[in-house]
């Protein structure tokens, strides 16, 4: 196991596959989405249940090297001005295979 | 009269499939249709009118078409250039020019109620009206787009003309249409008559299920009206009818049959909430979509599929004597 | 003779089906309806009842119907009252009270395929037997939880009947059903010819796809039901066979019609799993849902569905004479 | 960016409204709700198979302030001893934006 | 001819869907259908034909039925065998183990796209070859693994036989097509009638929109495709025709009747994308996936819906004169 | 609340059910798996849009005592090798309840 940086990010689903094309650029070679979260923000209620998929999240999982980071946070960050959602950082293990 | 038909209209099960889905969220029931079963349905919708419309373009003259597609494209890219500036006297550049691709864009389902409406009544219409609903989908929000620019004075940032051209054209719904309508279009009548049970039989049954989570969907968004204020409410109770007025007048210069009429009038007076939300995210994202989804889906619709279409068809029977 | 009927109720397709859903966990298939393809059938099949029972409301001469309302309503709360003392030999007051519910309540599902075992022998039934059923399916839950408080003696915690009564005439199935009834009735049979082919002309493969699914949930809880003991698994057994019985003298009492009588007594012998577990859940939390839900599916539902409906119908035919 | 504190709970589907609106009464502004999720635990497997929702989880995930933490965790232990599910918190860095 | 033919399944509405999906990638739409629809429209497609296949196999004089089971038995065993060292001369052990099971197997959907067409050309075919269908799913799993072992002389992480069969036996699809003829084959066509308007009235209209999501699934693994070079994609051309070929030979020397000798060789010439991918994840995980399913979907699938029904059906009528 | 190790495996969604049995067998008494997930990894995109389920993924979160990780680690790292995906470990807090 190595330390590594968790980032997930939580967007507009319209939105994650462009999260996920700015991440690659940034380096990062793996993540995970989940579709279709639901969420409440500043933005106010998404309850998913409309079909423009404009109130609806997407969950993102990656990780990157610590020296990444601050590169990709740039990144996300703006995206997160224009459309909303979060991001959080955190540290974790990597279990080497 | 008119009350008649509200009558004649509310008697469609449809719609009153509508009424209960709006009843389950007055009085906080818990039903809901599971997603993904109503995107499902609504891309059923989009084939199945597609698919109908284009057998029917086949079989058909296609002489009355011409004028009509004309008109339509003609409102599409109209009825966002009169309702910026109105909607100007009150709301931001953004949202108003998201609100004003809204109503130049349509709703397919609105049309889709309403020729079923005409269905119930034995009053024909023209496959190509299935072509006018394809045309209006998207011109607008490319004029919504450029309004906005024009008047943030932005031509810094770059307009992305290609992208919004792309979507226009190619985004999932508008390709499903079109695409339906030309495969309906290519097979005809006889090479599509083993669809006819999963694209007319089914039809009334699954509009009804559409219709009920609609139901839902505007309930839920008529709570969170308020916080809107007055201004939006009332501009979505009067632009559907400003735009239907004028929808009737070019009906009536171009003298088109009744229900023909009805549908283009239904195009002009309804509002788009899935194309348009769509594209202004990418393309505007500084609108506010709880106002222009709110305004097209809370209002307009509900207004249009229960009081406007048999409203707008006594209209039609009155001037067309 | 009884045997007879077992085999012609093998021979519709839709229990076979949940027999191969059985199968299928049995030698530890890897078969599944994705969710929420199960949740949109069980919507679709209370729709489809509603309407149905409806428009036949509408349709037929109403003077039966009173009656069997009344006893349906009537054993939605004496069976609980029964049967809360005898689960109390040996199971802990919510779990007992949770079962009584279970089993005062009914089972969409399993009416449905009584109502296709009756339409395949020919045998009509009334309309107004799908509003029995939508009037059977919550007093029991209020019954069950009153019973567990006084059992408990428990008025501190400020009992919420209020939210209690609302569950039970809002929750998400039970507006669908009476909604979709309304509907019906209100269209009519003219009406809703168009709505046919979604509600009557799809409903033996729809029903058929969903008994796949319940056959795969049965066999799944079947593996997990040892862990239970015997008394809920004989308890599981015998409880519909009492309340059939009981529902049984009360159709005979009430002179019903043979199709009315089956149904009824299917009501009465049925159990709930989708409307009690979730009232369940909110109301008496300390209760186990393993234990309640596994009694109504994994044994109750299948015996009544593969062995209790043409028992039913024999034991009819023979008291009728 | 900020620490922050990061709150993960699961617990029946038909309860997480009420979660929500817990949280939204502890002065939580945002919050992601991933249904339908799946799981095992001390009250059995839950295979999200039946239609009562009542074998059926939730996953929600919020953040907080880390002195607003001692009252959430009150809040959330009341429900989950109800109605089970688990609670985890961790720590985490906010991509202010 | 041939190009009549050709044009005659392009007017197959269910053809057109399928073309409309590799549209739709093509110009980058983003048109899609929700999961879990897809794998919803694969169980009714395999529920359906099963079905109708045994209705018909009980109608059926089943003396024809016999030898083509035997074929269809003895080319699912024996094209892997073939197969196999072609692909060695290229292809990594386990990949080419794995493709040569892909191409044993079969597609349920290029079979019913098949007989669709045979359907709408009036030409018949018996009940017995969705017997043959089901039974050309799993053997090449088994004989693709056991090929592998003995080429890789791995015979020490003691081969899973047990595993392998229940696999092939047991599998959701597998399962659900076989348990459908048996259901079908119980109730007959009396008792089988209710099910009609699900299992055949809806079937080209669910069949369209599958295709539909069929070619949205191959055009995003056609973008895919070059990554994996020149061999694979000349192999997934070529190989669907010598199976063909071959499965010519046996049909004629057979004397099968001209829409059986269709459905053999669309068969043989058809690769599996569902039940094998999902048995090679488990049996040969060092096989990658994105080379046998990207050979079996994105090439060998559309060459066969497109191209090979029509251009096999020519080949039949030329050679059985 | 108490110290414990949070573990998520995202993973061919046909292997997670075996994932979750190796779990059980090392004494971990509760997960949540969150089916049909989407990503990108080392073996390239999974769109999770075709039927045999071999390009899809499942998530899998769950949480041992320290003591426990290194032999689930180990585990977990045998499927990983031979079906791809990642093991993440990171540091929370249980709410007790
Ligand atoms: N504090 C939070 N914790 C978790 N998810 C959040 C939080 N704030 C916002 N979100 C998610 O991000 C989405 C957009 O947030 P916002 O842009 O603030 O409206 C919301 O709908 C939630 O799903
Ligand atoms: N240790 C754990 N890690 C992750 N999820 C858990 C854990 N324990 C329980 N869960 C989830 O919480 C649900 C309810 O747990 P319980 O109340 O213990 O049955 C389970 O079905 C799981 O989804
Ligand atoms: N760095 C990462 N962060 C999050 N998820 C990942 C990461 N790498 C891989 N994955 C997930 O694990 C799956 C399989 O990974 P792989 O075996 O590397 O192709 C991917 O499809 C992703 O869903
Ligand atoms: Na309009
Ligand atoms: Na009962
Ligand atoms: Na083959």
């Amino acid at each position: 196991m190595r330390p590594i940086k968790r980032v997930e990010i939580i967007t507009d689903a319209l939105e994650i596959e462009r999260v996920a094309q700015l991440l690659e650029q940034h380096g990062v070679t793996g993540y995970t989405i989940i579709r279709d979260v639901i969420g409440k923000g500043e933005r106010g209620i998404r309850r998913g249940d409309e079909l423009s998929g404009v109130f609806k999240n997407s969950y993102l999982l990656t990780t990157c090297e610590p020296e990444q980071l601050p590169a990709i946070v740039e990144a996300v960050r703006l995206i997160l001005q224009q459309r909303g959602g979060v991001c959080l950082v955190s540290d974790a293990m990597w279990v080497k295979h | 009269m008119s009350l008649d038909l509200i009558l004649a209209n509310l008697l469609n099960p449809a719609v009153l499939f509508f009424v209960l889905g709006l009843v389950a969220v007055l009085v906080h029931s818990d039903l809901e249709l599971p997603a993904p079963i109503p995107k499902a349905l609504s891309l059923y919708l989009l084939l199945a009118i597609g698919f109908k419309g284009g057998v029917a373009l086949r079989e058909n003259n296609g002489d009355a078409a011409l004028p009509v597609l004309g008109a339509a494209l003609l409102m599409s890219v109209v009825v966002p250039l009169y309702v910026f500036p109105l909607l100007r006297l009150r709301l931001r550049v953004p949202d108003a020019a998201a609100v004003a691709a809204t109503y130049g864009s349509v709703s397919a389902v609105t049309f889709v109620t309403a020729s079923a409406f005409l269905q119930r009544a034995n009053i024909s219409y023209g496959g190509y009206m299935v072509a006018a609903l394809a045309l209006m989908e998207t011109p607008a929000i490319a004029v919504g787009v450029v309004l906005a620019r024009i008047a943030q004075r932005d031509h810094a940032e770059g307009f992305d003309l290609k992208a919004l051209v792309h979507e226009s054209l190619f985004n999932g719904s508008v390709l499903l249409l079109v695409g339906s309508l030309l495969i309906g279009y290519i097979v005809g009548s006889e090479g599509g008559s083993a669809l006819k049970p999963f694209t007319e039989a089914l039809f009334p049954g699954l509009l009804s299920l559409f219709l009920l989570d609609m139901g839902l969907v505007v309930g839920r968004r008529l709570r969170e009206l308020r916080q809107l204020g007055a201004f939006p409410i009332v501009s979505a109770l009067l632009l559907p009818l400003l735009n239907a007025a004028l929808g009737l007048g070019i009906a009536y210069a171009l003298r088109l049959a009744v229900g023909d009429a009805l549908l283009f009038v239904v195009l002009c007076a309804s509002a788009s909430y899935i194309a348009v939300p769509a594209a202004m995210r990418q393309a505007l994202p500084q609108a506010n979509p709880a106002l222009y989804v709110g305004m097209a889906l809370a209002i307009t619709f509900p207004l249009n599929v229960i009081l406007g279409i048999p409203f707008y068809l006594s209209a039609i029977r009155a001037l067309w004597g």
